[in-house]
């Protein structure tokens, strides 16, 4: 239980800065992503039609290791980002401690499978 | 007996009709809480309160809720009235129901509920202590007073305003499904004696703020703010306190 | 259910906080019980400040302020115990300073102070800066600065208790008997010393700045017992509560400057006190602004009310030291003192009287000196007596603070003296009876409806001007009151949170203290300081110069014995002789 | 329904929004990964990107992460400068119109696609 009911409870809890990493982390990836995600939606949606991203045009633009880097990092930075912001809402509405552990280590492994499946198919190329 | 029905106020326009639609409930006989309507006549000047004492004492006497001072100074008597958490003895009906129609009063949200709109404070009470909430400086005071200049003073004049009420606190959407956040309320506190340049436990204090239950649950979303009957800026509050909480641990 | 505590304190006020940290500092176990929420009690509701001569901002010496103190008590006031209060409350305000209390600040950044009605400096010349203030929301400051203390000391709270009953025998307290209102139990409470700090009982009036739940509970109880109330007929009316509601309007208004005005716009003030005019004590102003009333001068729909004027103070003033009821008249009125008049009219305010006590807050049992052992009281609660015939504003925090003080402490050593005095078998007894009287009571009557009529009566016959005949008149309307009040009915059956079983045992209390108030008004026939006596206009000195002490007659019921006790005319060190009251 | 402010439905839209998204992202991953099983996994998923019903569905994810984006900077604005809370009704109101302008512009290009098939 993360409730601190005295001053010696919270002490207990607070020995880390993990919560203020994490926030700070949230607008500085944030500020990051703003630009990375408005980009590429602009560049493969908008730009052109979806229906352009065939998978010689992807293969193809994916040649270029900075666009590699560029996906990779908007894969890594909206994966942290994301998955923080959903253990957010986690934690704010699953009360129970037994169900909010089950409900973490699930989505946690469901999002690391796709982070190396993403990982792995940007570099197989 | 009395006239059976008591005009709250007479002495000057004629009164308004209104319906106050009350979510009541009572522990020993139902199962769960259920709306009920009293027509009242009152004075578009007569307050929330005014209306509630008048279906208590000449209506419905078993109406149960907390009220002591009467001018929003004790902060016994938070409730949602007309969907926002307010002080009944704060808001005059014409400023949340028109002739005719019908105001809602509610129970404050997220406190378990006692009975009609008394709700268990304790939870509420419990998170207050939890940040140390006394002044601490075990240096030997001097005959006089601790100097402090008043633009120092200055600093805790919102924070300082606090009347423990709950608005804020039960406005918040993380405090209603989830009640380990500590809430504003004890925020605004703790910011109280953080930024009071008399006060020795700043550093203890922080670290409360820093963990999970703490400053980080803010999510802005300033129903808080909106909330306090004292006006207290409270999203700016905890906004200062979480960057005094970043700037010390950098 | 039962506890057992070395002290118990009565009250979460100002003087119930301090009397459980002194008393807790004193070594003592302690449980303050309450009914309400801790920081919920009046106190909060004080605005102007606490006066101390602490010459921060003027020079100023402690002989001065108790020379004030007695002058404004109209020189009922106990001089010994004004001597104490002045030289007392210097340290005091430095100790509230120490535990963090945010007050306001001189430019060099120490405590700041301003007038305050009835301040003076060299005995009446003219008026000084004594009130210690923290904006306009002193009381708020200092019930949140003891409620932390408390915390930090680790008092234990009993939070919404009603105390039913005082277990008193052979002389001695020997705890309490309290309902506790999440379940409708009965609890008992044993303990050495119990110090009763439970204010006030303003809401027998009709227009009160007065809490809804300030009802007089203790008093009553204490009262009950045949024991007495000392000087009930001082009840102080405030002269600025907003009009209608009632709802104080702080001095401190007046203090910084504010201005009465009747409908002619007339500074009527400069008529009836010509050398401070507005700041004049508040017996005062209260009674020239009901005169200017009455003599059609009022403003309002019903002429009832006259303005007070802010309007030529600068903004940051109106809206930083006077935040508070810049935001009060906003709210209720919809009138702004930066740029409009506001009504006001005299609320019901501050009971001079009550409990009498000795100076380390001792109740007392008769005016010769008989105590009950383990009894303390403090506050608006007690009649020390501190405030005589009219108290001075800022001195109502003082005397929680100073008191509130002694109490605990003396609480405390008494507590360390002895050993626990047995309760009786059946301590609840009383209560429990009393409880079920009114729950199974088969009566018609709304208590409602009584109160309404017992505020409405107080107000006509026993408020600012006073008579014979109309007082006479009131004490059977009370007794008509008290018959009626025994057939009230309480609808809820309800255990838990039954508010209007709470609201009914009130009301028996109320009825008390109005009935105590009412025949020791009658029987005074002279007028000092708020007792005014349309039929007796002058101070009379050779007759009246002693405290009334107003017991009830437990042979017979509305009836109530009158005794005296002396006034101490002198203090330790000094002695001011009665002279006529002028300003 | 509790009656909240600007604030409180600032808030909440970027919870929903935020949780859309990360739905979204982890399916386009998905999808997109499928690059490594050759063209003909890849094209077969990517074919269903043509029907209507996800290139409006697209339309709403851009407006999601364009309101999430420019909210996260109302956001750190508040964070990080003490001004940013006293306007952030402003700067609300700034987000929802820039977002509508993006939306309408992201819709104004796709729905000629969309209605032309391609």
């Amino acid at each position: 239980m993360i409730r601190a009911r005295t001053f010696t409870d919270a002490r207990q809890q607070s020995h880390s800065n993990a919560e203020l990493n994490w926030w700070i982390f949230m607008r500085i990836s944030g500020l990051i992503l703003v630009f990375l995600v408005l980009g590429h939606i602009y560049m493969t949606f908008i730009q052109v039609s979806e229906s352009d991203a065939t998978y010689t045009a992807v293969v193809a633009k994916l040649q270029n290791p900075a666009w590699k880097f560029y996906d990779w990092t908007i894969l890594a930075l909206t994966m942290l980002h994301g998955v923080n912001g959903a253990r957010y809402s986690i934690e704010d509405y699953v009360r129970s401690r037994p169900n909010r552990a089950w409900v973490k280590t699930i989505f946690y492994t469901v999002c690391a499978v796709i982070f190396t499946l993403g990982t792995v198919g940007l570099f197989s190329i | 007996m009395a006239e059976q029905h008591i005009p709250l106020d007479t002495h000057t326009t004629p009164p308004m009709r209104v319906n106050v639609k009350i979510l009541r409930f009572n522990p020993e006989t139902d199962k769960k809480p259920h709306w009920e309507t009293y027509p009242v006549e009152a004075q578009a000047s007569d307050r929330v309160l005014d209306v509630l004492n008048y279906v208590k004492w000449y209506v419905e006497p078993t109406l149960t809720f907390r009220r002591s001072c009467g001018h929003g100074i004790c902060g016994s008597d938070a409730m949602m009235i007309a969907g926002r958490n307010r002080l009944a003895c704060k808001v005059l009906l014409r400023d949340v129901v028109k002739d005719g129609g019908t105001l809602t009063v509610e129970p404050i949200r997220g406190l378990k509920v006692e009975k009609d709109l008394l709700v268990d404070m304790d939870p509420f009470f419990d998170s207050y202590r939890a940040i140390m909430p006394y002044f601490i400086n075990e240096s030997p005071p001097p005959a006089g007073e601790r100097l402090q200049s008043p633009e120092l003073a200055e600093r805790m004049a919102h924070s300082s305003n606090c009347i423990l009420c709950a608005c804020c606190t039960t406005s918040c959407p993380i405090f209603w499904v989830n009640g380990a956040y500590l809430g504003p309320a004890a925020i605004v506190q703790a910011h109280r004696f953080i930024f009071d340049s008399r006060d020795e436990a700043t550093h203890q204090r922080l670290n409360i703020m820093n963990q999970n239950t703490g400053v980080w649950r803010c999510r802005t979303a300033y129903n808080c703010t909106e909330a306090c009957p004292r006006d207290i800026p409270i999203t700016t509050i905890i906004e200062e306190v979480k960057r005094a909480v970043m700037y010390q641990q950098a | 259910m039962h506890h057992r505590f070395d002290v118990l304190v009565v009250g979460a006020g100002g003087a119930g906080l301090m009397a459980a940290l002194y008393a807790a500092k004193g070594g003592a176990s302690v449980a303050c019980i309450t009914k309400l929420y801790p920081t919920r009690s009046h106190t909060g509701a004080a605005q102007g400040g606490i006066g101390a001569a602490l010459g921060n901002v003027q020079e100023d010496h402690w002989e001065w302020h108790m020379f004030d103190t007695i002058k404004g008590g109209d020189y009922l006031t106990d001089q010994d115990a004004a001597e104490v209060f002045a030289k007392d409350i210097i340290d005091a305000v430095y100790e509230l300073e120490h535990m963090g209390l945010p007050f306001s600040r001189t430019p060099e950044g120490k405590i700041a102070q301003r007038k305050f009605g009835g301040h003076t400096r060299d005995f009446g010349k003219a008026a000084v800066e004594r009130s210690c203030y923290a904006q306009d929301r002193t009381g708020h400051m200092i019930l949140q600065t003891l409620y932390q203390q408390n915390v930090k000391e680790g008092t234990n709270f009993y939070n919404e208790f009603h105390v039913t009953d005082l277990i008193i025998e052979e002389g001695r307290c020997r705890g309490l008997v309290a309902h506790h209102y999440a379940t409708g139990e009965i609890h008992t409470f044993h303990a050495k010393a119990v110090v009763l700090a439970a204010g006030g009982y303003g809401r027998i009036f009709k227009i009160t700045s007065n809490a809804l739940t300030l009802t007089g509970d203790l008093m009553s109880i204490y009262y009950r017992k045949g024991l007495p109330l000392e000087d009930m007929e001082f009840y102080q009316f405030h002269p600025t509560g907003l009009a209608k509601l009632g709802i104080l309007v702080t001095e401190g208004i007046r203090g910084e400057g504010g201005i009465l005005r009747n409908a002619d716009g007339e500074r009527f003030m400069e008529r009836y006190a010509p050398t401070i005019k507005d700041l004049a004590p508040r017996d005062i102003v209260s009674r020239s602004i009901i005169t200017e009333i009455r003599e059609g001068r009022g403003v309002g729909a019903d002429k009832d009310a006259v303005h007070i004027d802010l309007t030529h103070l600068p903004r940051e003033v109106i809206e930083g030291k006077l935040a508070e009821i810049t935001d009060l008249a906003r709210t209720y009125l919809g009138q702004d003192p930066v740029k409009d008049l506001v009504a006001i009219q005299p609320t019901a305010h501050y009971a001079m009287g009550g409990i009498p006590t000795d100076i380390n807050g001792l109740c007392l049992t008769d005016g010769a000196g008989g105590s009950v052992e383990g009894l303390y009281a403090a506050g608006e609660q007690a009649c020390v007596s501190l405030h005589g015939a009219n108290r001075l504003g800022t001195n109502s925090l003082g005397d929680l603070i100073v008191f509130g003080r002694r109490a605990g402490t003396a609480a405390a050593q008494y507590a360390r003296q002895v050993e626990y005095a047995d309760m009786p078998a059946d301590p609840e007894r009383e209560s429990v009876a009393t409880l079920e009287a009114l729950r199974s009571a088969s009566g018609k009557e709304n208590a409602a409806v009584i109160r309404r009529e017992l505020q409405e009566s107080m107000m006509n016959n026993v408020g600012i001007f006073r008579n014979g005949p109309d007082m006479a008149r009131q004490v059977e309307i009370i007794r008509d009151l008290q018959d009626r009040y025994r057939h009230v009915s309480v609808s809820d059956p309800s255990r838990r949170y039954n508010s209007e079983l709470i609201e009914a045992m009130e009301l028996g209390f109320m009825l008390d203290c109005a009935e105590a108030m009412t025949a020791s008004a009658l029987n005074r026939t002279e007028s000092r300081g708020a007792h005014d006596r349309e039929d007796y206009h002058e101070r009379d000195d050779a007759n009246w110069l002693k405290h009334t002490m107003a017991y009830k007659n437990l042979n017979k019921p509305g009836d109530v014995l009158i005794g005296y006790k002396d006034v101490a005319l002198r203090g330790y060190t000094h002695a001011f002789e009665p002279k006529a009251r002028v300003y | 329904m509790y009656r909240g402010r600007e604030g409180q439905w600032a808030w909440l839209l970027h919870r929903l929004s935020g949780l859309a998204i990360l739905a979204y992202f982890l399916l386009h991953v998905v999808s997109i990964s499928l690059i490594m099983f050759g063209e003909e996994a890849y094209m077969t998923v990517h074919h269903w990107y043509d029907l209507w019903p996800f290139r409006v569905g697209l339309i709403l994810v851009t407006a999601g992460v364009v309101y999430h984006a420019f909210n996260g900077l109302r956001i750190m604005v508040m964070d990080f400068t003490g001004r940013g809370v006293a306007y952030q009704r402003q700067m609300w109101y700034g987000v929802m119109v820039l977002t509508l302008l993006a939306t309408a512009y992201t819709a104004w290009v796709n729905i000629p696609r969309i209605v032309g098939g391609y």
